[in-house]
């Protein structure tokens, strides 16, 4: 491989992660407060279709982005007000998540299959990416530098932010958390929004950056393997952001594998890899005696304070 | 003024029963109202959806069809979901049984004999068994959170699917379409009764439900599984071996699923395809809810759930409403239960502000 | 409702509630009424929007003598057996099942149906009252592997399938032989993404044949991603079923559309008139069941005299792509010169032709 | 600590009062018309039963509960506590009994928790330190604390409520856990912060620790208030029985007793420690004859939960001799097992261990006397022998329930506690292991359960009673040991042996000079 087709591959790889990326960096913090959304799936085509037919109807990509997260959050909160003030699982409240999610954006988007919008433009000069090298840094969709922004900004906000602290020890210990006086609801909430909106976000750039147009359950499935990206990353920020660019070039290189008709294994063990992994890791990290790496302590867990 | 929950000091019996018809009701009035907004004929949609799938006879055995699955699965997975295991990769355990029953076909193809059926269907049971082995050893060896890990292996079974139909079991007169061999017919189920479409399944979903209802009801494996989901450090004081527990839950979910998937591929299509994984095992986690864990409820809920798949076939023809409708009111359906669940173990209190002014007076 | 009386136990239990539906489909009693299934959603922009547009297009050329039923999203699973069945009921005489992984569905209810006429898609399995239909999607391919070849600067082409059945075999060798024929350099780089319909995985893979050196790149997949990744990196791109030029005003060249307007037509029209017969269609260009869709302003002439020259060849019989010599990929001989592949080798074909890189 | 602190304490004004606080839970009144006043630098005492209400009445005044009635003054001006960040605001904190810590993190980010303002890690390290050093208590600021242990933890929760300056600090129940050097050292620290003007509420139901302590004490019972004295000038007799609201009823057991021979033997029991938080048990051994009760004293934490679970089988042994009941070696045995050669356990828990709060009785009841009372056939429950055997229990040990099928949550803590026992004591069991029997009972449960343990013995039964409760443990048993981080004392003769020798060995210390000083004295204070 010369160096042009390396970085061809790797901008390539940028694609498919960036969606993935932005869904896991969600959960992620949804997780980290003690809460199993496992409706990703369903969240990002609610924020595809929405983002998509905003995009469509004021002709502003940036405004469909905006739609898409609020859309995300929105119906994150349908998920949150039944699994915090209803007490419900979690579980199976996610699920069903899913399930809704697939089945409102169908009926939403049904009329605007077929439609097209208008592409983002680069926020560089298109100068910059020309020269292959410089376009494995300039030359993205400008959500793909949000995606990076945000692994960021969530790595940061946890580590070291007073608000990311009280977010890890909801997750950590809700009760706790709760008699020394922080509202574990509150923050819950915030945290369900959070991840809502950013599955809504991943889910807009499959709609609006990938193939801009709408189809039905475009995302094929990203949402789960959002949900083992978070597990294999082991609720860590810095490893969700390597752990979805090894998947991606993963999948990248399946495809270069193929095209060059080299056959290591069948295509569907490389399929399979993401969730293999993750159990991998699962089971590794819960081998490992307890230091604080692992899952939040809460996660999945109810809490209603009996007043 | 707000409202609060008050915790009940034991939970309401009536509120058990009333709340799920009560989420099948309001499902009916919000979806209607859905529809309606989205620019259908909302009491036309409901129509379709609910009724006509009760009130046209032909359209019952397609209602046993899509409901026997659904109930075998559910059945399993309400055992464990009140042992607090909660797998939700019975989809995969599904496939996995089809694939074990259907490897035994492939290994018999000239066998005439229709007991070959009986070693199909065992082959289903330990094929999903084992699939949720996986998620059982990593949980009692290693303490791994099992709804992620049969989650995970839902969609390495898909996979497992795809290759071997594409790969060593492709039917060789198949003009290559990824499908293993159709079924001869000694390994075919026949229906449950001649003459009907009834499928075979739903004389396992009836018979099984009833050995649910006793063992849940009556046997000390009920109990232990009862204790283990209510307070496991009292199962243990009570000499039941939690482990144990996680084991037999997860293999009999999963064997109930794998037998689910067998029963499918044995009675209805005769051959395993990319089309095959359906969904039921997803589904199923919303019946064994829905049914509040409980057998004769979720044979019930089985039912519910299956009019609504039937009923969304209708409705499309009807009504024209997008396949996808049923999703949501299968969701709709969950949501409310699931909320409802609180009116079980809780009051519903409406706190005037004014009254905790006390405080500060 | 006749039907239901060959199942005594059916017709008892029916009779009580049955009145309604029969009320319901006696006001169009009439018109024949036709049902359809499809495998996607209508709006897929793909294989089920070309047969949805089939259907439209019987409707309004029979007028009022036929009604059209559809039922979307079907899977090609045991699932299909009641939707059929549905259909039956409600009083379909003829029923289309559009995709393959409805064969043994379909089969099923044409011996629980007698007197229902079936239409199958793309299957071999046929009945007295069940017919086969499918089209020569081949032929179309060999059009646009005619001006793949012309326009290719770099001689490598990319194909991007989705899985490895005759069809899609079909296609590949076709545009391969085609494209060849005009530059014998050319080489085409094959991904089979192992779904139907995964647009990232089609933009992703687009990308790399585009990295591999592939400036011209083709699809048997059902999004319009190809077409669309094709368009930002200024590359040619055909659209697959449907005119999609408007995903790709630059990168489109042409599509192959698929018109199943005409045989859905004849053959309602042949139950109408009492003519239907169990038979296997296999229609192309000459019928006008595969069409050119017009091409980009920018073709230059000659590629589209090339083009149209193949076409003109398969509507008059002069031209067959899979005329010998062809040798497989690794050089032998399949095809002897004089000789062409027959239709049933056609429909079963596992190889592909020598210039064809990637998948085995 | 600052002079500020000191506002109002000259002109006599409480630091903080309450008028007529009242708390209605479902089914219990936990706080009545409780009112009382704590001055500025006074230790104050809030003194009652397990269940009399304290910790109801101070997590109200911490802002977690909403009171449904009553009044605060802060520093005489009214106030509403809306939550524990409104009460830290005036200058309130607090210590749980239950320390509210989070596992996975460090010490420096738990305490940054409790506090309301962020302040920059740097400068909260330095002034953690500070503070340690001020009031000599030694912490690591960077340790995770899944690693530390009980008292540790505790000094967690002590630095995070000084950091805050409190005017006012809520002790809840803090020296359950500690070592009675540990505690003293806690006192010191008490002593020292009321010194410097800080007003302390402390939360106990040990009068000698009050005795040694505290100016004021409150005493609860059943909700309401009974009486505010100076224990001081009280015997300890006295606040026991306005603690306890009757004159002590004793337990009558037969003055003259002669034991049989040996029924349950322990030999060289170990048992590695289960995750962080666990105790390892080394090298246990004793023997308990057909007749005597056995006590086992020692403070919190110190195994006897470990204890519990290895005697009644819930962790079985690597060697089948380490326990023997009459010869037979039972170590490896499962808890089913066990019952059915004759040993019973009733752990300390009694919801989610003992009993299943949301199953009926009889589903209790089946929980461990299914096979001593053939509640079962075939693998099938028989529910009406089931529903029989839970009504005897009911019935012979006045358990107060509607019936067999009322939920085993539905039923207050000493009744629970009966039925628990008595579900254990009919099946006649040869050897009957009891945790902390009368923990959170109102006293005349307590009395019954002490009663019904004596009359087992007196069948011919080896009982071992694992309690914290040292006076339980002299009214009750017969011989006695100490447990103290998993090892186990020699085995003492009631009657013979003194309780500062007790003391001792639950402190662990074997002759530090010092210690013994401060034990002595503590001792004494207990025994006025």
């Amino acid at each position: 491989m010369s160096m042009d087709l390396i970085i061809s591959a790797l901008v390539t790889t940028i694609g498919i992660t960036t969606p993935i990326l932005l869904a896991a960096t969600g959960e992620l913090v949804v997780e980290k407060s003690g809460v199993l959304n496992l409706g990703v799936e369903g969240m990002m085509l609610v924020g595809a279709v929405t983002g998509f037919a905003v995009a469509f109807t004021t002709f502003n990509p940036w405004l469909g982005i905006l739609a898409a997260a609020a859309a995300g959050a929105a119906s994150a909160l349908v998920f949150g007000v039944l699994v915090l003030t209803f007490g419900a699982n979690q579980v199976a409240t996610g699920l069903a998540l899913a399930i809704f999610g697939i089945g409102l954006s169908t009926l939403i988007g049904a009329g605007f299959v077929g439609m097209i919008v208008p592409p983002f433009t680069s926020i560089f000069p298109e100068e910059l990416a020309r020269d292959p090298f410089w376009r494995l840094i300039f030359g993205h969709s400008p959500i793909v530098y949000l995606a990076l922004i945000m692994v960021m900004v969530v790595a940061w906000f946890l580590k070291s932010t007073r608000w990311g602290l009280v977010l890890r020890a909801v997750g950590e210990n809700d009760l706790s958390a709760h008699s020394i006086g922080y509202s574990v609801i509150g923050i819950r909430y915030a945290a369900i929004a959070f991840g809502g909106a950013m599955a809504g976000i991943a889910g807009s750039y499959f709609s609006l950056v990938i193939t801009p147009m709408w189809a039905e359950q475009m995302t094929a499935g990203r949402g789960w393997i959002a949900l083992a990206l978070v597990v294999f990353a082991s609720w860590k920020p810095g490893r969700l952001l390597t752990g979805a660019y090894f998947f991606g070039v993963l999948m990248t290189l399946e495809l270069y594998a193929k095209a060059s008709g080299f056959s290591f294994l069948p295509s569907q063990f490389w399929a399979s890899m993401p969730y293999l992994m993750a159990v991998l890791v699962l089971a590794l990290i819960s081998a490992r005696e307890r230091t604080g790496s692992e899952a939040p302590a809460c996660l999945g867990k109810p809490f209603m304070p009996g007043e | 003024m707000r409202i609060r929950f008050e915790k009940r000091p034991e939970p309401s019996n009536f509120m058990r029963l009333a709340t799920p018809v009560g989420a099948v009701l309001l499902t009916m009035v919000l979806g209607a109202l859905l529809f309606d907004a989205l620019g259908y004929d909302g009491q036309e949609t409901i129509k379709q959806f609910f009724f006509t799938p009760v009130l046209a006879s032909y359209k019952w055995q397609d209602v046993a069809t899509k409901a026997a699955p659904l109930i075998i699965i559910a059945l399993g997975l309400a055992l464990g979901n009140t042992a607090k295991i909660w797998n939700i990769g019975a989809e995969g355990q599904y496939i996995a049984g089809a694939l074990g029953g259907a490897f035994v076909a492939y290994l018999t193809p000239d066998v005439t004999s229709h007991w070959i059926i009986v070693p199909m269907l065992l082959a289903g049971i330990i094929g999903g068994a084992l699939w949720a082995a996986l998620p059982a050893w990593l949980k009692t060896r290693y303490n791994v959170n099992e709804v992620l890990s049969s989650l995970m292996l839902v969609y390495v079974s898909l996979q497992l699917l795809s290759y071997l139909i594409d790969g060593p079991w492709k039917d060789p007169n198949g003009h290559n379409f990824p499908q293993t061999a159709a079924f001869t017919d000694a390994q075919l189920l026949p229906r449950a009764l001649p003459g009907t479409y009834v499928p075979p399944g739903l004389v396992f979903a009836i018979v099984l439900t009833f050995v649910f209802w006793v063992a849940m009801k009556r046997s000390i494996y009920g109990f232990d599984v009862r204790v283990s989901g209510a307070a496991p450090q009292a199962a243990r004081y009570g000499g039941f071996n939690a482990k144990r527990t996680v084991w037999s839950t997860l293999l009999i979910s999963g064997g109930m699923a794998g037998l689910a998937g067998i029963l499918e591929a044995t009675s209805q299509l005769g051959q395993l395809n990319l089309g095959f994984p359906s969904g039921y095992g997803f589904t199923a986690i919303i019946v064994s809810f829905l049914g509040r864990l409980h057998p004769i409820g979720i044979f019930i809920a089985g039912f519910v759930l299956a009019i609504t798949s039937v009923g969304g076939q209708v409705a499309q023809t009807v009504v024209h409403v997008p396949s996808a409708s049923g999703g949501i009111f299968q969701a709709l359906m969950l949501f409310l239960i699931l909320a409802g669940d609180v009116l079980v173990r809780y009051r519903i209190k409406i706190v005037h502000s004014a009254s905790k002014a006390g405080a500060a007076a | 409702m006749a039907n239901l009386s060959r199942r005594n136990l059916l017709k008892v239990a029916t009779a009580s509630v049955a009145l309604p539906m029969m009320g319901a489909n006696g006001r169009a009693a009439d018109a024949l009424k036709v049902g359809f299934i499809y495998l996607g959603p209508i709006g897929d922009f793909g294989w089920t929007w070309a047969h949805e547009k089939g259907r439209k297009a019987m409707v309004d050329a029979l007028g009022g003598k036929v009604v059209g039923d559809y039922v979307e999203n079907v899977k090609e699973d045991a699932s299909a057996l009641p939707v059929l069945r549905d259909l039956a009921q409600q009083g379909h005489k003829l029923i289309f099942t559009t995709s393959y992984g409805y064969m043994d569905q379909t089969v099923q209810l044409a011996k629980e149906f007698p007197d229902i006429k079936f239409e199958h898609c793309t299957g071999y399995k046929r009945a007295d009252n069940l017919a086969t239909y499918n089209s020569r999607f081949h032929e179309g391919r060999s059009v646009l592997g005619t001006i793949a070849g012309m326009m290719t600067k770099t001689g490598t082409i990319g194909y991007l399938g989705s899985f490895k059945v005759p069809e899609v075999v079909l296609g590949v060798n076709s545009f391969a032989l085609a494209a060849q024929a005009v530059n014998p350099k050319v080489k085409v780089k094959l991904i089979m993404i192992d779904s139907w319909f995964d647009p990232a995985k089609e933009a992703a893979a687009t990308e790399t044949l585009a990295n591999l050196g592939c400036d011209v790149i083709t699809s048997h997949t059902d999004s319009p991603a190809v077409l669309q990744v094709c368009e930002q990196k200024k590359l040619f791109g055909f659209g697959q079923g449907a005119d999609m030029s408007r995903f790709a005003p630059n990168a489109h060249l042409t599509a192959i559309e698929d018109i199943w307007g005409p045989y859905y037509t004849s053959r309602a029209k042949a139950v109408v008139e009492g003519t239907w017969k169990s038979t296997d269609t296999w229609w192309g260009f000459k019928e006008g069941t595969v069409v050119i869709s017009p091409y980009n302003k920018s073709l230059p002439k000659e590629v589209a005299a090339a083009a149209d020259k193949i076409q003109a060849g398969w509507k008059d019989g002069s031209y067959d792509v899979f005329a010998g010599p062809i040798s497989d990929q690794s050089g032998a001989e399949k095809v002897k010169k004089g000789e062409k592949l027959t239709d049933d080798k056609l429909a079963t074909i596992d190889w592909y032709v020598k210039g064809v890189e990637g998948a085995k | 600590m600052t002079p500020k602190n000191n506002e109002g304490a000259a002109a006599g004004v409480a630091r903080l009062e309450l008028k007529g606080i009242t708390k209605q839970f479902p089914g219990v009144l936990a706080n009545d018309h409780v009112s009382l006043k704590v001055m500025p630098g006074e230790i104050h005492a809030l003194l009652g039963e397990n269940g009399a209400g304290k910790s109801t009445l101070v997590k109200m005044i911490y802002g977690i509960m909403q009171p449904d009635a009553g009044s605060f003054t802060w520093n005489g001006a009214p106030c509403v506590m809306s939550n524990p960040k409104a009460a830290r605001k005036l200058g309130i904190g607090m210590v749980f009994q239950h320390f509210s810590l989070f596992e996975a993190m460090t010490v420096l980010e738990n305490i940054a928790l409790g506090l309301d303002a962020a302040i920059p890690q740097r400068e909260l390290e330095a002034e953690i330190l500070r503070v340690l050093d001020s009031y000599g208590l030694k912490l690591d600021p960077q340790r995770i604390v899944s690693t530390l242990s009980v008292g540790e933890r505790q000094r967690i929760e002590i630095v995070r409520a000084l950091l805050l300056k409190p005017k006012l600090l809520i002790m809840d129940e803090p020296t359950s856990v500690l070592t009675p050097q540990e505690a003293e050292q806690l006192f010191e620290t008490l002593r020292k912060l009321a010194a410097d003007g800080c007003s302390i509420l402390y939360i106990s139901h040990k009068l000698h620790e009050i005795v040694a302590l505290c100016e004021t004490a409150t005493i609860l019972r059943g909700g309401k208030m009974v009486a505010t004295c100076d224990p001081r000038q009280m015997t300890s007799r006295a606040m026991a029985e306005l603690m306890i609201g009757a004159n002590l009823k004793e337990v009558s057991k037969a003055p003259s007793r002669s034991f049989g021979a040996a029924k349950f033997t322990v030999a060289d029991l170990s048992l590695a420690k289960l995750g962080d938080f666990g105790v390892a048990l080394r090298h246990i051994s004793f023997t308990v004859r057909a007749g005597e009760i056995f006590g086992i004293a020692g403070v919190a934490g110190n195994g006897q939960n470990e204890l519990l679970d290895a005697l009644s089988g819930e962790r079985t042994s690597t060697s089948a001799e380490t326990i023997s009941l009459q010869g037979k070696a039972i170590g490896k045995l499962h808890p089913s097992q066990r019952r059915l050669a004759g040993l019973c356990a009733v752990p300390e828990e009694r919801n989610g261990h003992a009993a299943v709060s949301e199953f009926s009785l009889t589903d209790n009841a089946v929980l461990t006397a299914r096979q001593s009372q053939n509640l079962t056939s075939n693998g099938l429950v028989n529910s009406g022998k089931a529903t029989s055997f839970a009504a005897q229990v009911i019935q012979s040990f006045a358990v107060k329930a509607r019936g067999p099928s009322s939920t085993a949550g539905s039923l207050s803590g000493g009744n629970l506690q009966k039925f628990i026992m008595g579900r254990e004591i009919l099946q006649a069991p040869g050897v009957l292991i009891v945790s902390q029997p009368t923990w959170g009972v109102d006293a005349g449960a307590a009395t019954a359960i002490r009663q019904a343990i004596v009359d087992l013995a007196a069948k011919g039964s080896a009982i071992v009673v694992i309690s914290q409760d040292l006076d339980e443990l002299l009214g009750l048993c017969d011989t006695l040991a100490v447990i103290n981080l998993g090892q186990l004392s020699k085995v003492m003769k009631v009657g013979e042996v003194s309780i500062e020798e007790i003391g001792l060995l639950m402190g662990g210390v074997h002759g530090d000079p010092a210690a013994t000083v401060h034990m002595t004295e503590a001792m004494h204070a207990h025994t006025v």
